[in-house]
């Protein structure tokens, strides 16, 4: 397998957390995997982004250009990125905060026949499952549900790991929402 | 024949230094050795010398010392003092290297309050390079590079180090001394004591400024240099402590 | 009754080096100490001692000697 | 066992393994997760940790950690580096061992935060006024910043010299997983004699005081340091010279290339050679000393090379000097921060074949 993901949204949707976790699952799968995130004055602008990739064998360049998988969690990401990072395979879009755009989806689909694109109301999920601080976690379990880039118990063996009981339980919540509901 | 106190201390090698005739640096040279020997700390000092004239300082001094790049000595006294804290770690420096380009190291070595003593010879010109303007020059003298006198709207006004340094919470013991009579001198070593005595209780930062004499670049001879930072510099410098706490 | 006895000092200068600055000559209070017209190998007119016996032990010399040329000892 | 780690934190576990005893920094983008990972991990080992007011401080502390025999090191990134230039002479004029760390990004003046490799010239000539060098370490992976890190101080005291780790800020900022137990990355430093530390400055306790000084202004006294010097550079240029081979035993064309455009490089390589194209690469693991004579042994097979850097001509020169005119030499590079693409590195190859 290889795979490479683009994820965007704003910092404090915890687009970072999600890609760490993929990466963090794929290491727990045995599987080879590189992170690498916006950082700096670049992510004071209201846009955070980072970019995983995951592979059987050793990754080269940690940089993605041509992405499998493209995450997006608002608007401005929506607008900024969907031009320089088109997916081949997914492309995932948080609906509570995003309109889209016709031109931006005949866009893509002129340079990506087989993309499929999964919407997700994820902000408002969160919202119902108690706080809108698992956005991203929605969307990780959707994009693990629909692509098995990693598996699910993998994800959450890692967030045992890394998180306080309490944080833990909403989270598991929230996977355990998205696996049976969406 | 039995010694008095007056014989050279051990701290100092039986090496002649070279200074001019009447330059205040090997006084200072002496007292920073007499304390070191008076309160039993050689075995443990670090010193680090400045660049300017002072800088063959380890050749003069029977402890370990090292050089430091200009301005540098309070880093690199924070180095040595931050791994080895049982050490007594000193600088010694002139106006130029604590005054104008190490400014910042100076004011932040004190500001973090580093249990280290810094010596700082004030004698309001560059030796080394042949007299030029120091931070500490005074207003209307002229040096090398201000030959019609300096002026504060062109120069700035002399730089007062120990009120500087005083308000900074970190410093722990500031003093002005000078080495012009033998009375001056015997306050400035004791200043020199409480500052290492204030190191080696673990209180913090401590300074004292030494106005000294430097006939050469003050174009003087020693008497009148003597006269000269008698008179005029302790007008604009006033001795004394500054602060102990 | 107990009679005192006048301690005597030897000033010991190390003329050779002696760069003739002056600085312990005018703070001498017995004013035993005087720069002379001979010169050292390096060319300066060093400092002598004109009268020991005068000498009273107050290290003045010894204080203001940049060189730290000067000495005190007790006969 | 398995880890996944960011590169700029290997570097802080590397250090630590290694015997990091201070550490002394001034903050600077893209290498700020050091100072955070220190000032957290280093006073629970009672090691010391120290922001530093400016780059010129941070060095000279290092400076003076290094005058007392104690494991000291710095980071930062290029503008930083260049501030630090004066604190590497006196410390090479002195002989003080350290470790200084250049997470590279865009130049010249503040450039920008992305990765680069536009510091080779600075790095590899000294960087500062004098005659002298650094060893510079240059690693492609995250485990290679660890194990570099972890023996650069040996290899620092074994020369009395400040060895440079360079990288660029793609390889510190991202995460990578890697094995921990493999061999793979590791600089197996050879010490030969006793690590000399009779020269520390740590007070004169039943011995003669010391003194450490660059200063020597009697005649001839400095030019003998300068030939001390460079009898201790000709041997690190002997003993210490490392090189990665790829392919090269076939190859009609090698790419040369160190850091992450080696990286970038392997990937282009591997995608031609399944194309049928011969083509190796060279990475070289120290930029100073420089694999002179082992590029030079390349050119008996090889007579086309193409550099590979995230610069605009640096590491070029090296290689020209290397292969003697017995090989074209070609480049290929991406300035201003930008990353090669293996994607480029192909074309190139294509073009040049």
């Amino acid at each position: 397998m290889y795979e490479e993901l683009f994820i965007a949204g704003s910092g404090g949707q915890g687009v970072l957390t999600l890609g760490k976790i993929l990466v963090y699952s794929a290491m727990e799968e045995g599987k080879f995997a590189t992170y690498y995130p916006s950082y700096g004055a670049e992510v004071r602008g209201g846009t955070a982004n980072c970019m995983v990739k995951i592979s059987d064998s050793f990754i080269y360049s940690p940089v993605v250009e041509e992405p499998t998988m493209v995450t997006i969690m608002n608007m401005p990401s929506y607008i900024k990125f969907l031009k320089k990072f088109i997916p081949q395979k997914f492309l995932f879009l948080n609906t509570t905060l995003i309109e889209e755009k016709t031109e931006i989806i005949e866009f893509l689909k002129s340079h990506a026949k087989n993309l499929e694109i999964v919407r997700v109301n994820a902000t408002e999920i969160a919202n119902k499952i108690g706080t809108t601080l698992v956005s991203n976690i929605v969307m990780l379990t959707t994009i693990v549900k629909r692509t098995n880039v990693v598996k699910i118990d993998s994800v959450r063996n890692i967030l045992s790991k890394i998180f306080s009981k309490k944080t833990l339980d909403i989270n598991l919540k929230a996977i355990d929402y998205v696996m049976a509901n969406v | 024949m039995t010694p008095t106190k007056f014989v050279k201390p051990k701290s100092l090698k039986q090496t002649h230094h070279s200074y001019c005739p009447g330059c205040g640096h090997g006084i200072i040279h002496r007292l920073v050795a007499e304390v070191i020997d008076e309160l039993n700390i050689r075995e443990k000092t670090i010193g680090i010398a400045p660049v300017g004239c002072a800088v063959f300082a380890y050749d003069y001094w029977d402890f370990d010392v090292s050089e430091a790049p200009h301005g540098r000595p309070p880093a690199v006294a924070t180095g040595i003092k931050r791994v080895l804290p049982d050490r007594i770690v000193f600088t010694y420096q002139g106006d130029g290297d604590l005054a104008a380009i190490g400014t910042a190291e100076i004011i932040h070595a004190a500001n973090r309050s580093e249990n280290i003593t810094v010596i700082f010879v004030n004698n309001t010109v560059y030796g080394m390079t042949s007299g030029q303007m120091a931070p500490t020059t005074l207003l209307g003298q002229k040096t090398l590079t201000t030959p019609y006198g300096r002026e504060a709207n062109r120069d700035g006004y002399p730089l007062k180090v120990c009120e500087l340094l005083s308000v900074l919470d970190g410093t722990k013991f500031i003093a002005r001394g000078a080495v012009t009579n033998p009375k001056n001198v015997i306050q400035t070593k004791s200043y020199i004591k409480k500052a290492f005595i204030k190191q080696i209780e673990n209180k913090g930062f401590s300074l004292v400024e030494i106005l000294s004499m430097c006939p050469s670049g003050l174009h003087m001879t020693p008497l009148e240099a003597v006269k000269w930072v008698e008179e005029e510099l302790t007008k604009f410098f006033p001795l004394g402590v500054y602060k102990d706490v | 009754m107990t009679t005192t006895t006048k301690k005597l000092f030897v000033v010991k200068i190390d003329k050779e080096h002696c760069k003739g600055c002056e600085l312990c000559v005018v703070n001498c209070p017995q004013k035993i100490l005087v720069l002379t017209e001979n010169v050292n190998k390096f060319g300066y007119r060093y400092v002598e001692v004109i009268d020991e016996t005068k000498c009273i032990g107050c290290g003045r010399c010894y204080i203001m000697c940049p060189d730290y040329l000067i000495e005190i000892y007790e006969k | 066992m398995k880890k996944i780690l960011q590169g700029n934190i290997a570097l802080c576990e590397g250090a630590i393994d290694g015997g990091l005893d201070a550490y002394y920094a001034y903050p600077i983008t893209p290498q700020n997760e050091v100072s955070a990972y220190f000032a957290e991990v280093l006073p629970k080992l009672g090691k010391v940790f120290l922001q530093a007011e400016s780059e010129l401080a941070a060095i000279n502390m290092v400076f003076g950690t290094a005058l007392t025999g104690k494991r000291a090191m710095t980071t930062s990134s290029s503008p930083g580096i260049s501030l630090m230039q004066e604190g590497i002479s006196y410390l090479c004029g002195c002989e003080l061992p350290c470790v200084i760390v250049n997470v590279m990004r865009g130049g010249p003046g503040l450039g920008n935060i992305s990765g680069s490799q536009q510091d080779y010239f600075q790095s590899t000539r000294g960087g500062g006024h004098g005659d002298y060098y650094t060893i510079v370490l240059a690693p492609f992976s995250v485990k290679e910043i660890y194990e570099f890190a972890k023996e650069s101080f040996l290899l620092a005291e074994k020369y009395r010299n400040p060895v440079l780790i360079i990288f660029d800020g793609y390889l510190g900022q991202m995460m990578e997983v890697f094995d921990t137990e493999s061999d793979e990355g590791k600089l197996n430093v050879k010490i030969d004699e006793p690590i000399d530390k009779s020269w520390v400055l740590d007070g004169t306790k039943n011995r003669p005081s010391r003194k450490i000084h660059s200063l020597l202004m009697a005649e001839g006294e400095l030019e003998k340091l300068n030939l001390k010097l460079k009898e201790k550079y000709d041997k690190i240029r002997r003993d210490e010279v490392r090189v990665k081979f790829y392919n090269v035993d076939d190859a009609e064309i090698c790419i040369v290339a160190y850091g992450m455009s080696a990286r970038v490089s392997l990937e282009a390589m591997n995608k031609l050679r399944k194309e049928g194209l011969k083509v190796g690469l060279i990475r070289p693991i120290t930029l100073w000393p420089f694999s002179y004579k082992e590029i030079k042994d390349v050119t008996k097979k090889a007579k086309k090379f193409l550099v590979v850097e995230m610069n605009l001509g640096q590491m070029i020169e090296d290689v020209k000097l290397a292969v003697k005119g017995e090989a074209q030499v070609y480049f290929y590079g991406r300035s201003g921060g930008s990353l090669v693409s293996s994607k480029e590195v192909i074309e190139n190859i294509k073009r040049i074949l």
